[in-house]
């Protein structure tokens, strides 16, 4: 029993790698051409069939298209946006599965926050416009000529910020709104020692008066 | 019909549309909802205001029990028949298919899934509630006859559970709707679910099953905390 | 459509014959035994240190007061409160308990119509299911949230380091301390069982960002010696360490020390750090008695506060007990000299080899000064008091340790025995041990204490390591005589001790005189405890202040003499002794002062 | 069937106009439309959701799904919580089956922070465990569900029973019901308990009558088959175009299995094929997952023949408290009940995810190919659609 | 006999039909539980939901025709059990049957349908003006294969009297319909699946489509009339096929057992099929129990 079990286990990691290294090339392989059309920056090989890249946002349907009608990324697996607001951008992540390598593709499209607005895909995949109105609603994003774009998806009489920014704190608007169950107060084991077992003393230090 | 009168009309209407306007600046009104004309087959216009057309205009009233021993036999018969609502609002309803499939069976005590809220008793809040799904279940626990009873599931309808600092979710439940059970867990079992209705099944017993007349003393409490989290409130007060 | 698909469904119809397979009664069924039912709580095990609510997803359990439980050091008199309108059973406080103290239970049927009634203390609230022993546990050790065991850290090996008195203690590498401080689970237990209540957890969590700037400012905002006091500081923090109830305590000294370690030895870096470059003078004057911890963290404080200060020490350089008392490999003179040079840079002056009721009196420095902190410490040696304890071959372990340190002629015999079983007789003994190994080339040094192993003051890796070393430890014996022969030294007699308090929790061995053992010895040092000098206290001061029925001063909470305002007192001779407390009482006496002069 | 018994041709003179834009033109004045809302409080409605249908007599010419009802912020919650605490609060993104979600949250912070080689064995088979449990759960609900869709309520009784077996076993298994909460960055939180095994076989043995049953009663049903043959066909074509996956891509003939084609735990130690069918209709989906309910009970049988006995279940991982997880972005899927679910988990370097999207196959189930597919068929199979499709909103929404 | 006797007699047995087809009910829904392997509901179960919903306090009402729509429907049930010989060959038990009463039964099968297609519409529920319109394609297409089938037992029997139908069984269990002639039986039998409202033809009712159909609307007393109007119908409708086609019942015993049977066969067959469309079920009537109504009528035409 536990020998079988031990030959499973070396069966595995003797035949992994094979499909490890035949994605790893093809994924070099389809690096390689798309360099020599398009400007690809930040390649990220994630796993051995997962990687991103970050394209120009003027470029990006076309190396969608592309990577579509010619490389055979035919499943389109998700569209997502990340809100990197220290830097002002949001990242937009059009993940592609090509189903006969197996292997996936993010496209990474860094977008300007404060005026977000991206071509709109619904043409190419039947599925993105509900992607494009989930996001148009959590972010604000707005994708010209999307259908329905501007219909509730999740939300019904949202009237704060798009909730899904990182500067909607969702904590503050629940307890504002929501009104948590009053008559709970919790205690700092630290300062509450402090003041048990020492109350006279001075909970801070203090330091130079001129600082 | 002359013009004069379409332009009377017109003007009523939006005479009409204003007041509602300054009655609530918050609320506003779908489309299909909007006050409209419609030509009938006979070519007649007839005039049409959906949200206080379709519905009842009158405000709850208090059912108080009347004769004490009719009302003690009609308490055991509504203990021992409670219709529940088959309206699943949150999580805690995956654990109703069990409860009225062999494993757990309630028929046995009594208790029986209803499709519609006029014919339920019972009202399982089953967890979390957001905002677009309370507003749904007002409407639905509203059109429920009185006596009716609201059972509550989990740590969500207490105090928010694990989506208390959700934007999207209600914090209490009893802000909203008058609730007789609470029953805890996260979700609970069949288990609980069924100690549950056996606590209903007591509470009713003894006469205490009467949230439906505290609903209806407390209306305009209930209603402004209602109006407070559902910002489009495009539906009329009433929902007899 | 064919004639089969007609008839094939009505063979379910022979169900109907079967015997149905519902629960009979399903109210109150017994769950799995692991099933994560309701929260129980052992509230005698639980010490209120708080991880499970830092790690509740859903800030559903909140810390409060219960009566009848205490504060007391290493338990901070919380317990845990649950709230049912916002637990979802996850049981990760259950998992990361640090006395696997929660737990939940297989129960779960509740059922009530209040719904603020859904919030209960488990263990103190009685509830149905209290003495349900089913349900979720913490798991066994190999699956844990947090470290159980602590990073080793480097040291040399013993046949290496009793031979010299080179700092045989490493320093943990960046790893090392990061991963040590990983473990650490912030609870803050630690913070007021410190006499300092030093940021430990904030320091902590520097070292896991790796700004080692922000923890050195973290560190001095309560302790001006940071390097001495990673080294030697006698960690009470260790021991009440939350973690170190299922597992090894955090190193919080060696993370202390790998702080201060990694900020290079020059003042004006320190300065930058701390941001003291140029401190504005308010214009008054501190005199300092004794540069001890005490004084030079009063001295620290108050430089910060812009006193112009100056210390008063009858030796020929600062750190008092720490230089003089602690020996060179625990404690390297370059370590302290780094702490007392930033000191000293901040504008401290020190006057050595003054001593103070000798050489100046302490009226005079009251005249001369605006306040006077005295922290002049516990120097003198206290004897047993045993018949033939006058000989000239018994030696006291303070003297023999601040002669080693001036540089004075040591006398070490072959065989020696000490008397004592805390920090100060360890590191004689250990001492000893190296003199011996210097002159001799083999180590006999015996020590024996009163207490029984398990309750000898010392720390436990001291005693480790001293055994390491080639020193005898014979615990729970005391001292009866020592044996002469002809005038000379020949040993010590020593009986089994049975009892060292009586019922009134007073000082009072009982011996058994049948457990009679003689440890032959060349030579005996005493280190039962040290006494203070009080000797520069005029009889005016003396009859000012009052004194409490151990003899010593009796001051507030500022550390101000009682009767005298501009005499502040610190230091081993009001608590201790140990370091940290000095330099907290120094904190808080420059605080006192600062409030004195001030208002 | 009326209009081809009796050779008529379906009127579709009152069928509503497309305009230029491609666009119905509903003008519901006109009486000869009737707008009909299917949930939320609908018994039939999987979960909690709307259907928004334009009716011509029982004929549907438009229909919407509206989500939302569920919505519970996840995504905002878990950038809100640490590590270990997203993974209690993300696993109630689908009620169905929340193992998955489970393993999606540990294997992305296990990638993400490099901790995914050191995963003991141990911790590996009973992580598959669970989820084939999982997966079995759901297809004995979802199996007989489809008949149940069309009022053939026995097998939902016997399913439902069944499912609740293997409840008690994850009970025994994990300590909890419904919410495992079993699967944790780094392990599994416990070993299988005494005489799990035996158990679950008696189980198993259960399930294997079970199976012979329901194809008896449905699948050799002449009145199911009227029903559910033919109706909602997804033509291969359709798969890429919609992005359809798992059973529903397999019952059209695309063979697609994140088990066989990205092999993550140790799906490839197990011996096994998906089932596929050709037809794509709602008969060939139920049949599709019946198979793959008779696959899902072998490899159960197969994982507890393989795993080892006992092991390490956890990693030595950092402190739960003090976890960070340096600045990157992956995306791990898996096979669940309903196909490939993913969730795409980015970090920034601090001790709380940045961005945590989760995607279901509902998503595109559920709205995309479902608002296409009601378009001219009854009322009557709008929900049978809609379980064929496994359509699970809380997954939409999240 | 006077006619005081007689309507107490009547109310009596109004009375048992009411109670055996609340008991019935409750009995063949444990069947149906027990094939699902669970117990189901209590025995008494009917007569505390009807206590309950008489007891609920909120009664609001759409409009007149929303008040009568039950009446109707209580009234057909009532007029079923009015002219139809219970027992046969008891002057008390055979209630006001005579000559030509078949036609009048069939007519008040009818006419609770169109009481409640009066009542739901008024109701104003999508759901039930959806239900009522598909009950009343149904029954169109249910009534025209049992009208055949009666009228080729009519033609049999050379009347349209229930009594007369019954009373030409007797004897012996061959001379029952069903076997003198099995054609009209069969379509009579097929045509009773759909009116007995089960599986595979209560797409009307079906609570997964569009909850609950007609009735949606309707509460407390309202459904309180409609539950006992229901209890009523189906004893009446079995009793209805055990007189055309299984010889009646000379005892309440007989009547009991064959009634029991005669719904247990539409139960059997409800548990195991799915149900079917509307426009399928339609179809289905249309096909196979309309030819055989035809070829029973042919048959005893010429």
């Amino acid at each position: 029993m536990e020998h079988a079990r031990l030959q499973l286990v070396n069966k595995l990691f003797n035949d992994r790698p094979k499909s490890y290294k035949y994605n790893l090339f093809q994924m070099k392989l389809l690096i390689d051409r798309l360099t020599q059309h398009y400007n690809l920056t930040d390649y990220k090989q994630q796993r051995h069939n997962l990687a991103f890249v970050t394209v120009d946002k003027q470029l990006s349907p076309d190396i969608i298209t592309h990577l579509r009608d010619y490389e055979g990324f035919s499943h389109f697996v998700l569209l997502s946006c990340v809100d990197w607001i220290e830097d002002d951008k949001l990242q937009l992540t059009y993940l592609l599965n090509q189903p006969n390598h197996k292997y996936e593709i993010g496209v990474r499209v860094l977008i300007d926050r404060k005026n977000p607005e991206m071509v709109s895909l619904h043409k190419m995949w039947k599925q993105i416009w509900t992607y494009q109105r989930e996001l148009h609603e959590a972010f604000g994003i707005i994708f010209p000529g999307s259908p329905r774009l501007e219909e509730n998806f999740v939300l019904e009489g949202w009237t704060e910020k798009p909730h899904m920014l990182r500067d909607f704190d969702t904590k503050e608007y629940a307890e504002r709104t929501y009104f948590p169950r009053p008559g709970r107060t919790s205690n700092d084991p630290a300062t509450y020692m402090r003041e048990k077992l020492y109350p006279n003393q001075p909970v801070t230090a203090k330091t130079n008066k001129n600082d | 019909m002359s013009d004069l009168n379409i332009n009377q009309k017109v003007s009523e209407m939006l005479q009409r549309s204003e007041a509602n306007a300054q009655q609530d600046e918050k609320t506003f009104v779908r489309p299909e909802d909007e006050l409209r004309e419609v030509v009938a087959p006979d070519g007649s216009i007839i005039k049409i205001n959906p949200l206080y057309d379709y519905y009842s205009g009158e405000r709850p009233q208090e059912d108080k029990p009347k004769n004490a021993i009719v009302e003690k036999f009609l308490n055991w018969a509504r203990s021992e028949s409670i219709w529940v609502l088959g309206f699943g609002t949150g999580c805690g309803s995956i654990e109703i298919p069990p409860l009225v499939t062999p494993r757990y069976d309630m028929f046995r005590f009594g208790v029986q899934m209803r499709a519609t809220p006029r014919q339920s008793n019972a009202f399982i809040i089953s967890g979390y509630l957001s905002v677009k799904t309370l507003k749904r279940v007002i409407r639905s626990y509203e059109q429920m006859p009185s006596p009716k009873y609201v059972i509550a599931l989990g740590s969500c309808t207490i105090n928010g559970g694990m989506y208390y600092d959700s934007y999207s979710t209600i914090n209490r439940l009893d802000k909203y709707l008058p609730v007789d059970v609470y029953i805890a867990g996260c979700m609970p079992r069949p288990e609980a679910l069924l100690a549950g209705f056996g606590e209903l099944k007591r509470l009713i017993k003894e006469g205490k099953g009467e949230k439906a007349n505290e609903y209806a003393r407390n209306f305009d409490e209930y209603k402004a905390n209602q109006k407070k989290i559902i910002k489009d409130w495009n539906m009329p007060d009433y929902n007899w | 459509m064919n004639i089969k698909d007609i008839f094939t469904p009505f063979t379910v119809w022979s169900s109907v014959l079967k015997d149905p397979v519902t629960i009979k009664n399903p109210i109150g069924r017994e769950a799995a035994p692991r099933y994560r039912g309701f929260h129980y709580n052992d509230i005698n095990a639980c010490i209120g240190c708080g991880t499970c609510e830092a790690i509740c997803e859903n800030q559903a359990i909140d810390l409060v007061p219960v009566e009848g439980i205490v504060t007391k050091s290493g338990d901070s008199g919380l317990r845990p409160m649950v709230d049912y309108g916002r637990c979802c059973w996850c049981a990760l406080c259950v998992d990361i308990c640090t006395t696997a103290s929660l737990r939940l239970t297989n129960a779960y049927t509740w059922v009530d119509t209040d719904p603020d009634n859904f919030r209960f203390i488990p263990g103190v609230d009685k509830k149905d299911w209290d003495e349900v022993q089913l349900g979720w546990r913490k798991p066994e050790p190999n699956y844990s949230f947090y470290g159980l065991h602590r990073q080793h850290m480097g040291e040399l090996h013993a046949e290496d380091r009793k031979s010299s008195f080179i700092e045989f203690v490493q320093g943990y590498s960046k790893e090392q301390a990061q991963q040590e401080a990983d473990r650490c689970v912030s609870c803050g237990i630690c913070v007021a069982t410190c006499p300092a209540h030093m940021g430990i957890p904030e320091y902590i969590k520097a070292i896991r960002n790796d700004d080692m700037e922000e923890g050195m400012r973290i560190l001095y905002e309560t302790n001006p010696l940071p390097e001495i006091c990673g080294r030697i500081c006698t960690h009470k923090c260790e021991d009440v360490c939350s973690i170190g109830h299922h597992g090894d305590p955090l190193s919080i000294r060696w993370l202390k020390r790998y702080i201060a370690d990694q900020i290079p030895t020059d003042v004006n870096t320190y300065q930058d750090i701390l941001g003291t470059g140029n401190l504005a003078k308010n214009g008054k004057k501190i005199a300092i008695v004794g540069s001890g911890p005490s004084g030079l963290s009063a001295a620290h404080y108050l430089a910060l506060l812009g006193y112009s200060i100056t210390v008063f020490e009858k030796l020929p350089a600062a750190g008092g007990m720490m230089r003089y008392g602690i020996p060179e490999y625990r404690l390297p003179y370059d370590q302290i000299d780094k702490d007392i040079n930033y000191i000293a840079s901040l504008g401290v002056e020190f006057k050595y080899n003054i001593t103070v009721g000798k050489d100046i009196t302490l009226d005079q420095l009251s005249k001369d000064f605006d306040a006077v902190f005295s922290g002049t410490g516990l120097h003198l040696g206290r004897s047993t008091r045993i018949p033939g304890s006058d000989n000239e071959n018994v030696y006291q372990s303070v003297d023999l340790l601040r002669d080693i340190v001036t540089g004075k002629p040591v006398p070490v015999m072959p065989k020696v025995v000490v008397i004592g079983g805390g920090n100060v007789a360890m590191d004689i003994t250990r001492s000893m041990a190296r003199l011996q190994m210097e002159k001799y080339g083999k180590v006999d040094v015996l020590a024996t204490s009163l207490e029984d192993e398990d309750f000898m003051p010392a720390d436990r890796e001291e005693i480790v390591e001293a055994r390491e070393e080639g020193c005898t430890i014979v615990p729970g014996y005391g001292p009866q005589e020592v044996v002469l022969e002809n005038g000379k030294l020949k040993g010590l007699k020593v009986w089994k001790c049975l009892s060292i308090f009586d019922e009134n929790k007073a000082f009072n061995p009982k011996f058994d005189s049948a457990q009679e053992r003689i440890f032959e010895a060349d030579m005996v040092i005493e280190s039962i405890g040290q006494g203070m000098d009080l000797s520069y206290l005029t009889e005016e001061i003396k009859s000012k202040i009052e004194f409490n029925n151990r003899g010593r001063i009796v001051v507030d909470a500022d550390y101000q003499a009682k009767g005298l305002p501009w005499l502040f007192v610190g230091g081993d001779i009001i608590e201790g002794p140990d370091v940290i407390h000095g330099i907290a009482n120094g904190h808080r006496a420059a605080m006192g002062i600062d409030r004195f002069l001030n208002g | 069937m009326i209009n081809s018994f009796l050779g008529f041709k379906p009127d579709r003179s009152l069928y509503p106009k497309t305009n230029a834009e491609g666009k119905l033109e509903i003008d519901l004045s006109s009486h000869q439309y009737t707008k009909l809302w299917l949930g939320p409080n609908h018994p039939g409605v999987t979960g909690n959701m709307a259907m928004e249908l334009t009716l011509n007599g029982d004929e549907i010419v438009e229909g919407k799904t509206h989500v939302g009802y569920l919505h519970r912020g996840f995504e905002k919650l878990i950038e809100r919580r640490l590590f270990v605490q997203g993974f209690p609060t993300s696993i109630r993104m689908c009620v169905a089956e929340p193992d998955t979600n489970e393993y999606l949250i540990a294997a992305c912070t296990e990638e993400l922070s490099g901790y995914d080689k050191q995963v003991p064995e141990m911790a590996k088979w009973l992580r598959m465990l669970s989820l084939e449990m999982a997966r079995l759960q759901g297809l004995l609900r979802g199996v007989p569900g489809q008949a149940g869709t069309f009022s053939l309520g026995i097998g939902v009784q016997w399913g439902t029973y069944l499912r609740d077996l293997i409840l008690d076993r994850f009970e025994e298994l994990t300590g909890a019901r419904v919410y495992h909460m079993y699967i944790i960055p780094g392990g599994v939180r416990g070993l299988l308990p005494d005489g799990f095994k035996d158990r679950m076989e008696d189980n198993l043995k259960e399930i294997d009558q079970f199976i012979i049953k329901i194809r008896k009663l449905i699948f050799n049903n002449a009145v199911f088959k009227t029903r559910a043959v033919g109706l909602g066909v997804i033509t291969p074509k359709m798969v890429d175009q919609y992005g359809i996956v798992g059973t529903n891509a397999r019952a059209a003939g695309v063979k697609r299995d994140v088990r066989k084609d990205n092999p993550y735990l140790f799906y490839d130690l197990l011996d096994f094929d998906p089932p596929t069918a050709t037809e794509g209709d709602v008969y060939a989906r139920t049949w599709v997952r019946w198979q793959e309910l008779i696959q899902t009970v072998d490899l159960i049988r197969q994982i507890m023949a393989k795993m080892p006995e006992k092991g390490e279940i956890r990693a030595q991982m950092p402190n739960v408290l003090n976890w960070r997880i340096p600045q990157g972005e992956t995306y791990v899927k898996l096979e669940s009940g309903r196909g490939e679910y993913g969730l795409y988990y980015v970090t920034d370097g601090s001790d709380k995810p940045r961005r945590v999207n989760l995607r279901g196959p509902s998503y595109t189930h559920g709205i995309a190919l479902l608002e296409d597919m009601l378009v001219n068929t009854n009322i009557a199979d709008v929900h049978a659609l809609m379980v064929s499709l496994q359509v699970c909103p809380p997954e939409i929404e999240r | 006999m006077s006619i005081y006797y007689k309507l107490g007699y009547t109310l009596l047995g109004l009375l048992i039909v009411l109670n055996w087809g609340m008991l019935m009910s409750a009995i063949f829904r444990k069947i149906v539980a027990r094939v699902g392997g669970r117990y189901g509901i209590p025995y008494y179960q009917p007569w505390i939901d009807l206590i309950k919903n008489l007891g609920i306090r909120t009664t609001l009402s759409h409009g007149i025709m929303f008040y009568l729509g039950p009446v109707f429907r209580f009234t057909g049930a009532v007029g079923l059990f009015l002219f139809m010989p219970v027992l046969f060959g008891n002057e008390a038990w055979a209630n006001f049957s005579f000559q030509g009463d078949l036609v009048l039964i069939l007519y008040f099968q009818l006419f609770g349908m169109l009481g409640m297609a009066l009542g739901a519409g008024e109701g104003g529920h999508p759901h039930s003006a959806i239900g009522i319109s598909r009950g009343l394609a149904q029954h169109a297409a249910i009534e025209l294969p049992m009208t055949m089938g009666i009228i080729a037992l009519a033609i049999q029997y050379q009347t349209l009297s229930i009594s007369d139908i019954v009373a030409a069984q007797q004897g012996s269990v061959l001379n029952w319909s069903i076997f003198t002639n099995p054609i009209a039986g069969v379509t009579i039998l097929l045509a009773a699946l759909g009116a007995m409202g089960h599986s595979p033809f209560n797409l009307v009712k079906a609570p997964n489509e569009i909850p609950i159909g007609p009735p949606t609307e309707y509460h407390s007393t309202f459904l309180g009339i409609l539950m006992s109007s229901g209890a009523i119908l189906h004893v009446m409708e079995a009793v209805l096929f055990m007189n055309l086609l299984f010889g009646g019942a000379s005892n309440w015993f007989e009547m009991i057992l064959k009634t029991f049977l005669i719904y247990f066969y539409s139960v059997f067959v409800g548990v195991v099929y799915p149900r079917f469309r509307i426009e399928q079920s339609v179809a289905w009537f249309f096909k196979i129990p309309l030819l055989l109504g035809i070829i029973a009528i042919l048959m005893y035409s010429f």
